[in-house]
Parts: structure tokens; C-alpha cells; sequence
């Protein structure tokens, strides 16, 4: 039987507006799930239901209201200081919108060799043997390191953003609607990357979408979302 | 090639940025060679030849005193690029600081930083440093304080509005994906992000402080003569405007062209560095 | 609506107690010691130190900093701003036989500017890279670095002095007015014409325009409806933070011009280190400036649907 | 009968230097009372086609071939003329309906101004007939005096249909009508425009980056790829045998077909491939396909293709 990879029980992420804070908005209002080691849940639902607020909660970017979170067993919730960077390894996102993921004031070779300097995985030398590595794998070309984002196009701004995560050899991956914002032929050429990468790494996805037929390709399992509830399974 | 290299290239074929740069070229050459060049001491008095017009000994005549206006002139760019420098360097450092923190870090920080700058811009930036600098006396030193204190909520202000922005984009999402600092976030991917509105508001920040503190003086809350300073030159020549205006001519066309020349930089750098204006606009307007 | 009044008002509050207090800290930093300054003012060098005492004494200066402030501020919230130290004059009164002069300065100049900027700005935002624009946009760059205190003796000299045709200085009559105005009008207007004509851009590139001249309208519906009224909107809200550029430009000018204005007492005052005027005259254009700056903000949000619909 | 003929348009502007091509020699015709839709993908110059047919291009960019609309060059007419066939005779709605209406003025008026400017009727005429285009796109025209803000994503489009059909237009000339809408919403603004097109006797131009948009509606397809044609067929066929490699891999790309990638980027406008300008990413390329460019030929009734596979059929075409 494959391990449990990730696990959420009873998520719930409310969000007070207002003068006294008595506005809330339920963004997520008590989802659970689990998401085995090398497998996709896809989540679909319409803007506004709260799928995207998930993703952001697994991965500690926001704070639950409610809820448990497990990676490999271990609760996650509460994970803070150093362990909580530790898991930065082990869990990552990846974007919708190509134009933002990249600060465009830096090379694609520094936004790449990020994640490596922050978590001083290897020296200057091993630095750029290792960069290439990446570009490689996620179909590349070098030329490319030297430029800024804004002479990229989106299917490759999008591969540079896989390239740089993988750095970390991460276990787990939010995908965001990686490909709402391409075009159909180069969104197949994101979504075969990423399924090839699954199979090689064992990586698993929570993949995130609005659009149920590119969910249903990519998924295992699926779950559908409006307002804030798994609503159904797939 | 290289970005900055473009970017020094378009300003190169700004035209105004071009002519400022010259004439900036020009005055920072002039304030640093005023001991060798000015044809006399600026303090040096000579009653006998007081108000004099300009002649082949003082080209731009004499003052009140006998004193050589050409060469005070030229001191008074000193002190004018002296204090538009050191009170941008500050104003834009502390600013600039504050404007991302206040930013970033939002609730009460941001709530404690942003009526510090309410208060400070509640009030004509002028009168406020006429207040200060009236209070605490004149010289150098209050009049630098003095504008300090009222000119760095604009950078604070432009900062923290940018920072907003830059802190929404997902590529910080994504530096606090890969868990980096705070700190680290803040220096590598918002800082670089507001840098070039900075640098314009800094250039015309010059400008504007250098024409505050010849204002500051000539209201006599400033630098105090004998200084040799265009603004307390100016007020010393009022009760000699209709018989020797020219006591009052030239230490205000020298603020003036210094004044332009930055107005002129910054603009051409709001031109090549503002990347909205570099869009091509092809739709009809 | 009528909440975001309030808040806004309260703001105001904050800030102006802000502001006195920042202006009562400096006042107490300043070098020297307040009672002998304020003795020497009143009396002359000649000075006993029990001169000195008495006048601190009675000043209440003897107290700490702090209970001065609370003092003065109680005065303030019964509308009582003290008497001068120097004239013994009162000083609200003091405050309010000047405020005319400024407003007629004020409002004077800022109609000159807007008659400037709008039409320029306007006008080099349509003939966008022309000459005209070009002519515009240096002139702005001209007149936002020509200092008005130069402005102001050049026109003494050429209009007064050398030509005779105007008053040099001086207060009631329209032939007063004029010098004046011109020192600062189009000084303001030069702040103005750039950001007009960079939002009139900003609207021109906006896609309702394009729908505009989808639909077949011509240049002119095209500019006075569609473009104009969204492009004025920014604008306003500019004018409302340069109301703070023309008090700031009022001391200037009424200083040159020996203009009987707030402005200029507030310079005088500073000369004679009365700090009882000081202080008020600080409050009265700090609140004077918030007022301003709110009804901008009040008549943007009326002029706005955007704003004005928001709540329901 | 053809409404509009679109012979060898060049639209061409300068980028900081370089020539952009945005397109480059385009021939298209559109029929009485048919939906033509223009696929193709970002930065292809579709969007660029249709506006340089409303002629709302600025002054910088290069215009050459010809527009021809009822016997007219519309690329020649004065300014003047233009205006009155902006609107009246093709009407246009823009991609952004929370862009394309103007926040300060209501929606009634910007549908009223119309009328009363090219119709010259009075202001309360104005007011009636914009009520009726309010009722005719299922929208309660009481809501006539509210402001843009006030209406969500969907009915803001409402009222852009409202706008481009309310001088009944020849041509209405539609620029992804359909981005930034939920899926629901989506079919509802579709089944809305082609209702009320077909009912009105007006073609469309669907300009469209979505195939599946383009699926219900249109009647015929031009696929467009790096600032030129390079299939046109009755929208069944093209979806069903397409021709153009291209064409055929953008379908295969599709999720429902096994979102089987097209290798590669599309070419920037300033600097395609010599050659035909798929070459590189074509998987059916030959040496020719490298040097020489190819034309657009009939090879079927109705159809049209670019590309060096196919012979030209001149019985057909």
C-alpha cells in the first residue's frame, strides 16, 4: 500500500473584515482530505470557492482558523523556527500567473539558484553545475539563464518556476492553476512536465483548477469545491 | 547587453536629462575648484568699491559690502549641493527603510509609521521647516534637520505604496514558499522592486531641498552671512533693488539653473526608468 | 458617507495634536532659555535676573514641558489661544484679522494656476510629442524651479521699480493683488500641468476610450465626455495636497510683498521667538490645511460613482 | 455574399527597433449573416486584425492592403467617414468589460449616446431605445442609471452586446468576448450573442483564443499563427479533419484529446522563421518547408490551407 503523504482534517480558514471584525467570510469551512505518496488530487470549483485559500493553508503561507494538517505523519500546523524552514524542502508551490513568479529584476539564473542559497544546499562551484542539471530536466535552453524574466514567455517563465523548486527535491507540490493563464498548446507541454516529473521523483500534487477537464486528466482523485465545502468526489 | 548600460543609454538620448547632467557636471566641478578659480575671497570686503556694476576686476559686480559676487556665487554652490545631498541622502535612506517596513510588516507598525507621516505632511512642508529651523536658530546643521524632518514621509509614503504591491506579486509568495527571512525578502525582491521611483523622487528631491533651504535663508532662518549663500545673498540685495539689481540677478538665476538641472535629470530618469512609460503604446489612444 | 466624514475627521484631530506637539517639542529644544528671550523682547538687553524669573514665572514657564502643553491645550479646546508674549495682543483675534488677506492670496493664485495647468496639461496630453507638449513640459520644468522669493523681487524691480505700473508692496486694492499672484499662480500651476497631462494620458490609453471611438463618437464627445471627467479626478485630489504649497508659498510672498497674512505673522513671530503666537499660528494653518484637504477628499468621493455608490 | 473582404493586410510598428509584423499579408473574407472566428494564440495578432478593421490602430503603425466594406477601402476613408461606419455600420466589443465602460457615466447613457449621436434623436428617444437594448440582452432596464462598478463581470458584457448591436450594425466584431468568465457564465454570453445575431441578420467576427468557444458558435474558422492565416474551413470541418499540422496539433492539445503538447514556443512577430513559420515545431517538415514560404491555397470547397502538403485544387477554392 503506498503511504499517506499528506493529510488535512477539518480545515477552516475564516477571514474578519469590518470595524469589530464580525464580517466573516468562510473561505474554508471545514475540508479534509489525504493525498498518497506519487498521486494527484485535483480540486475544482469556480473563483471564490476557496480552493486556492487551501493550498496556501497546507503549505503554512496562511494561517488556519480550524483545522490539522499532516505531512509524512507529523502535524504540521503548529511547525515554527527551523523546522518549519526544513519543510520548506519538502513542500512547494507553483503559480498561475507567469508574469509574477518571477521578480523581474533578477537573472533567471539567480531566481533559479534561490532556493538553493536559502537553504545552502551547495556551494558556488556546484551552484551552476546543478543549475543546468535543472534546465535540463525541465527542457530548457541555457541561453535563457542570463536574461530577465519579461524576455520570457509564459510556458517558459512556468518552467523556470518548476526548475527552481526542484532544486529542493520537494515530496510535495501545490499547483495553482500552473496553466490557466497559457496558451492550449503549451499548457500540454506544462501538464505532460509535470506528470513526467511525478513518475521520476514520486512527487505528489495537489493540483488546482478551474477547468474540470484538465483536472481530470491530471488527477487521481478529485474533489470539487463551492463555497468553501467539498462539495464532491471524483 | 547589459540592463543598466540601456538604461544609461536612453538617458543619454533624453535630451533634458542630458543637459542636466551637464550642467550638474558643471556646478559639482565648480563647488569643488572655488578656492582655485573665484577670482577673489568671498568674505574679502572693500568698502571703496561697493556695488559696483559688473567690470573686467568682478564680473558680476560688487555687493553691499565691496564683496566679489562672482565669487561668492560660486561658493554658495557648495553649501546649495551640500545641503541637497545630505538631506536626500538621508531622507531617501530613512524613508526608504521605513517605507518597507511599514509596508511589509503592516498592522501596527505600519499604523504607527503612517501617522508619523500623516503629521509631518498635515502641514505645508515649507512652514513646518520654517517652524523648526526658525526654532532652533540658524546654521547649517538646523537647516539640514530641519528639512530632514519634513522630507522623508515622501519616500516613506512611495515606498510603503509600492511595497504593497511588490509584496502581492507571487514571486514573494514564492520566497515564503522556500521559507526565506524576512529580512532576505525584503532586501532581495521588494527593495530592488521600488528602487527606480526612489531614484527619480531622490533626484527631484535635490532640486526641491536645495530651493527649501535658500528659502529658509532668505527669510534669515537659514544660513546667516557673511556666508556666501544664494539665499541670504538675495535677501541682502532687496534694499538694493533699484539701484543695483544685480545683487538680486545672479544668486537667483544660479538657484535657478541648479534647481532646472536636477528638475531636468529627474525628469529624463522618470522617463527611462518608469517602465510604463517605456511600454509602446500601439492601440489608439 | 457620513462615517467616512467622521473617521476622517478624527484623523484630523490626531494629526493636528500631532503637529502642535511636534512644534511645542521644538520650542522647547530650541537653545537658550525661553523667560530671557521673551524678556529681552518685551523689556530690552537691560535685565535684572529677577526680571527674568518674574516673566517665567508668570508665563508658567516654570513648569514642567509637559503640563505646559496640557495647559495650552486646554486653553485651545475653549478656543483660547493666549495672548501674544510680546504685544500682549490676543492671539485667536491676532490670527483672524490675518486670515483674509491669506485667503484672498490663496484663492487668487490657485485660480491663476488651475487657468494655467489644466489647459496646458490638457492640451500637451492630446499633442502628446508634439511642440506644443514639448513647449508645455519645459515651461512646467521652468516654472516648478523658479524660486517665487526671485520671482517675486524680478516683478518688484521690473513692474514697480523699473516700470512703475504696479504697487511693490502693500494691501487693498486689486492693483496689490496682482504682483503677488503672479508670484505664486503660476509657480503652482507648474506643480499642476505634469500630473494633468499624465492622467489625461492614462485615461486617452484606457480601453473605454477605445469603445468610445468604437462607437463612432467624434474627437470632441470623445474628450469632454468620456475622457475629461475621469481624467479631472486624480487632479483634484493633487490640487487638495497643493493647498499645502500655496500656504507654504504665502509666507514667501507675503513676506516679500509685506502682505498682511497669516503667513507673514507666522515669519514675524518667529523673528520675535513668540511662542504663544507660534503656536497658534502653526494650529490654525494645520487645521486649515486638514479642512482643505478633507473637502477634496469629500467632493472626489461625490464626484466619483465609484466611491459615492460603494455602500449598498 | 461577402460583407467584408480583408485582401493582404499588413499591419507592421516599431518596438524599441524592431519591426513587429503583427500581421503579414492576411486575406480573410466575412459573409452576410455568418460567425467567422479567428483562432489563434497569444500575441498571434488577432486582436490587432480586428481592430485594424475599426480602424483604431494609432497613427505609428503601418497599415498596407486593403479593407474593402461595401465597395470602400475603409484603410482610406477620411476620419470622418470612418465614424460614421464605426458603430453604425460594424460595431465592436472589447475583451475587458470592466475596462471597456466607462466608471463615471451609466450604462443607460453609454448605450443612449449612441442614438443620439448617429441618429440624432432626442434625449428621452435616446432613453427608450437604450431601455429596449437593456430588455433585449435580459437585463432590467431599470438598472439603466447604475454605474459600471455596480454590475458584475457578466452583465457588464450584457451591456457591452448591448452597446455593440444597438445601431443594428452590418459587422459586430467581437474580441474574446468571453475571458474572465466562470464556465456557466460563459455558455449563457454565448448563447446570448449568437441568439441575438442570427435573429438580427448580423455577422460576426469572434475573435477567440479558446476552441471551445468557437466550437458552438461559429460557422466557419480562420486559424491564425504568428501574424498570418494559415487555415480557413467551414467550423465543422476544421474541427473535425483539420488540415494545417498546426491546426491538427492545436486540437490534439486539447485536454479531451490527451493534451499532446505542440513542441516549442510561437515565434516572436519580430523575428519568425524564414520560411514557413511553423517549420520549427512542425513534425511533418520538410527542407522546403525551411526555405520557402508557403501560400494559402483551396484544396476543397470552402478550405484553405498554408502548407507545402497539400496541392492547390483550382476547380475548387
Amino acid at each position: 500500500m503506498t503511504k499517506v503523504k499528506v493529510e488535512v482534517e477539518n480545515l477552516k480558514k475564516y477571514f474578519y473584515s469590518g470595524i469589530f471584525r464580525k464580517k466573516v467570510i468562510k473561505a474554508v469551512d471545514g475540508v479534509s482530505f489525504e493525498i498518497k505518496e506519487g498521486k494527484t488530487l485535483g480540486l475544482v470549483g469556480e473563483s471564490g470557492c476557496g480552493k486556492t485559500t487551501v493550498g496556501r493553508t497546507i503549505l503554512r503561507l496562511i494561517e488556519p482558523t480550524e483545522g490539522k494538517m499532516l505531512f509524512d505523519g507529523e502535524d504540521i500546523t503548529s511547525l515554527n523556527g527551523s523546522k518549519l524552514k526544513k519543510l520548506g524542502r519538502e513542500m512547494q508551490i507553483i503559480f498561475q500567473n507567469p508574469e509574477a513568479s518571477l521578480n523581474p529584476r533578477m537573472k533567471i539564473y539567480d531566481s533559479i539558484a534561490e532556493p538553493l542559497r536559502i537553504h545552502k544546499i551547495c556551494n558556488k562551484n556546484e551552484e551552476k553545475e546543478v543549475i543546468f542539471e535543472l534546465i535540463e530536466t525541465v527542457n530548457l535552453n541555457e541561453e535563457l539563464l542570463f536574461r530577465y524574466p519579461h524576455e520570457l514567455s509564459g510556458g517558459q517563465i512556468q518552467r523556470v518556476a518548476i526548475a527552481r523548486i526542484l532544486s529542493l527535491n520537494p515530496k510535495f507540490i501545490v499547483a495553482d492553476e500552473p496553466t490557466s493563464m497559457l496558451d492550449v498548446s503549451v499548457q500540454a507541454q506544462i501538464l505532460n512536465l509535470l506528470k513526467d516529473l511525478q513518475k521520476k521523483y514520486a512527487i505528489s500534487y495537489l493540483f488546482i483548477s478551474h477547468d474540470l477537464e484538465v483536472v481530470e486528466w491530471m488527477s487521481d482523485e478529485i474533489a470539487i469545491m463551492r463555497k468553501g465545502k467539498i462539495v464532491e468526489w471524483k | 547587453m547589459n540592463e543598466t548600460w540601456i538604461a544609461l543609454k536612453e538617458l543619454g538620448e533624453n535630451r533634458m536629462a542630458a543637459v542636466g547632467i551637464v550642467i550638474i557636471v558643471f556646478l559639482v566641478f565648480v563647488a569643488f575648484f572655488a578656492p582655485f578659480f573665484s577670482p577673489h575671497d568671498p568674505l574679502e570686503q572693500n568698502l571703496e568699491k561697493r556695488l559696483l556694476a559688473s567690470n573686467g576686476e568682478y564680473p558680476f559686480g560688487t555687493d553691499e559690502l565691496g564683496r566679489c559676487i562672482f565669487s561668492r556665487v560660486m561658493y554658495g554652490t557648495r553649501i546649495s549641493l551640500e545641503i541637497g545631498v545630505v538631506v536626500v541622502g538621508i531622507t531617501a535612506l530613512i524613508g526608504t527603510i521605513l517605507g518597507v517596513i511599514s509596508g511589509y510588516y503592516g498592522g501596527i507598525v505600519d499604523e504607527i509609521i503612517m501617522r508619523a507621516v500623516d503629521v509631518v505632511l498635515a502641514f505645508p512642508g515649507i512652514i513646518l521647516a520654517l517652524v523648526i529651523a526658525g526654532l532652533l536658530g540658524p546654521g547649517l546643521f538646523n537647516v539640514i534637520l530641519a528639512l530632514a524632518v519634513t522630507h522623508w514621509p515622501a519616500y516613506t509614503r512611495l515606498v510603503r505604496g509600492m511595497t504593497l504591491s511588490v509584496k502581492e506579486k507571487e514571486f514573494v509568495e514564492a520566497a515564503r514558499a522556500l521559507r526565506a527571512s524576512n529580512f532576505y525578502i525584503m532586501r532581495r525582491h521588494i527593495l530592488p522592486n521600488c528602487i527606480n521611483p526612489v531614484i527619480v523622487l531622490a533626484t527631484l528631491g535635490i532640486a526641491h531641498t536645495i530651493i527649501f533651504a535658500a528659502a529658509l535663508s532668505f527669510l534669515g532662518l537659514g544660513i546667516q552671512p557673511p556666508t556666501p549663500e544664494w539665499g541670504s545673498m538675495l535677501k541682502a540685495g532687496i534694499p538694493y533693488l533699484r539701484t543695483a539689481p544685480f545683487l538680486t540677478f545672479f544668486p537667483g538665476i544660479m538657484i535657478m539653473i541648479t534647481v532646472l538641472a536636477f528638475n531636468f535629470l529627474g525628469d529624463g530618469l522618470r522617463d527611462t526608468l518608469d517602465p510604463r512609460a517605456k511600454e509602446m503604446i500601439m492601440m489608439k489612444k | 458617507m457620513l462615517k467616512y466624514i467622521l473617521k476622517r475627521l478624527l484623523l484630523v484631530f490626531v494629526v493636528v495634536l500631532g503637529v502642535t506637539v511636534v512644534t511645542f517639542s521644538a520650542m522647547h529644544l530650541a537653545p537658550g532659555d525661553p523667560a530671557e528671550m521673551i524678556a529681552v523682547a518685551r523689556y530690552g538687553e537691560d535685565l535684572t535676573q529677577e526680571e527674568i524669573e518674574w516673566v517665567r514665572a508668570t508665563e508658567g514657564l516654570d513648569a514642567p514641558v509637559y503640563i505646559q502643553y496640557l495647559g495650552w491645550l486646554e486653553h485651545v479646546l475653549r478656543l483660547d489661544l493666549g495672548k501674544s508674549l510680546i504685544t500682549y495682543e490676543d492671539v485667536l483675534g491676532e490670527i483672524l484679522t490675518r486670515i483674509p488677506a491669506t485667503l484672498v492670496l490663496a484663492i487668487s493664485s490657485l485660480i491663476l494656476s488651475l487657468l494655467i495647468a489644466l489647459p496646458a496639461g490638457i492640451i500637451s496630453a492630446i499633442r502628446k510629442n508634439t511642440i506644443v507638449d514639448n513647449a508645455c513640459m519645459t515651461g512646467a520644468l521652468l516654472g516648478v524651479s523658479m524660486p517665487n522669493f526671485w520671482l517675486g523681487l524680478l516683478l518688484i524691480w521690473l513692474f514697480a521699480l523699473s516700470l512703475g505700473l504696479l504697487p511693490s508692496f502693500g494691501y487693498g486694492s486689486i492693483k496689490h493683488l496682482i504682483l503677488p499672484t503672479i508670484t505664486l499662480g503660476p509657480s503652482m500651476s507648474a506643480i499642476t500641468t505634469r500630473p494633468t497631462r499624465s492622467s489625461m494620458l492614462d485615461v486617452l490609453n484606457q480601453d473605454y476610450i477605445v469603445t468610445a471611438k468604437a462607437k463612432g463618437l467624434d474627437e470632441r464627445t470623445i474628450l469632454l465626455k468620456h475622457a475629461l471627467k475621469n481624467a479631472m479626478l486624480p487632479v483634484i485630489t493633487f490640487v487638495g495636497l497643493q493647498l499645502g504649497f500655496l500656504l507654504g508659498g504665502a509666507v514667501i510672498v507675503e513676506t516679500i510683498f509685506a502682505w498682511p497674512g497669516i503667513g507673514r505673522l507666522l515669519v514675524d513671530s518667529i523673528y520675535a521667538r513668540d511662542f504663544a503666537l507660534i503656536q497658534g499660528c502653526v494650529l490654525f494653518i494645520a487645521v486649515i490645511f486638514a479642512l482643505a484637504n478633507l473637502a477634496v477628499d469629500v467632493l472626489y468621493a461625490y464626484l466619483d460613482p465609484r466611491i459615492r455608490y460603494e455602500k449598498k | 455574399m461577402t460583407l467584408l473582404r480583408i485582401e493582404d493586410l499588413r499591419v507592421y510598428f516599431n518596438a524599441r527597433g524592431r519591426i513587429v509584423k503583427a500581421n503579414d499579408g492576411v486575406d480573410l473574407e466575412i459573409e452576410e449573416t455568418e460567425i467567422l472566428g479567428l483562432i489563434g494564440e497569444t500575441g498571434c495578432g488577432k486582436s490587432i486584425l480586428g481592430r485594424a478593421i475599426m480602424g483604431l490602430l494609432s497613427e505609428n503603425v503601418e497599415i498596407g492592403g486593403r479593407i474593402i466594406y461595401k465597395g470602400e477601402n475603409l484603410l482610406e476613408l477620411c476620419e470622418a467617414r470612418m465614424r460614421q461606419i464605426r458603430g453604425k455600420e460594424i460595431g465592436m466589443m472589447l475583451q475587458n468589460p470592466s475596462t471597456s465602460l466607462n466608471p463615471v457615466l451609466t450604462v443607460g447613457e453609454q448605450i443612449a449616446e449612441v442614438y443620439r449621436y448617429h441618429e440624432g434623436v432626442g434625449k428621452e428617444e435616446a432613453k427608450k431605445k437604450a431601455a429596449d437594448m437593456l430588455k433585449l440582452v435580459g437585463m432590467d432596464p431599470k438598472r439603466m442609471d447604475e454605474y459600471p462598478h455596480q454590475f458584475s463581470g457578466g452583465m457588464k458584457q450584457r451591456v457591452m452586446i448591448a452597446i455593440g448591436l444597438a445601431l443594428n450594425p452590418r459587422i459586430l466584431i467581437a474580441d474574446e468576448p468571453t475571458t474572465g468568465l466562470d464556465s456557466s457564465m460563459k455558455k449563457q454570453i454565448l448563447d446570448l450573442m449568437s441568439g441575438l445575431i442570427k435573429s438580427r441578420d448580423v455577422s460576426m467576427l469572434l475573435i477567440t483564443h479558446d476552441l471551445e468557444v468557437a466550437k458552438g458558435v461559429c460557422n466557419r474558422i480562420a486559424v491564425m499563427y504568428a501574424g498570418e492565416l494559415l487555415e480557413i474551413a467551414p467550423a465543422e470541418k476544421l474541427l473535425s479533419e483539420p488540415k494545417h499540422p498546426y491546426t491538427q496539433d492545436l486540437l490534439d492539445s486539447l485536454p479531451r484529446m490527451g493534451l499532446n503538447p505542440i513542441p516549442g514556443e510561437s515565434p516572436s512577430l519580430s523575428s519568425p522563421p524564414a520560411g514557413c513559420r511553423f517549420h520549427p515545431r512542425c513534425r511533418c517538415r520538410s527542407d522546403k518547408c525551411s526555405e520557402k514560404h508557403p501560400d494559402m491555397i483551396g484544396i476543397e470547397a470552402e478550405t484553405y490551407v498554408r502548407c507545402f502538403l497539400y496541392k492547390n485544387d483550382k476547380s475548387k477554392g
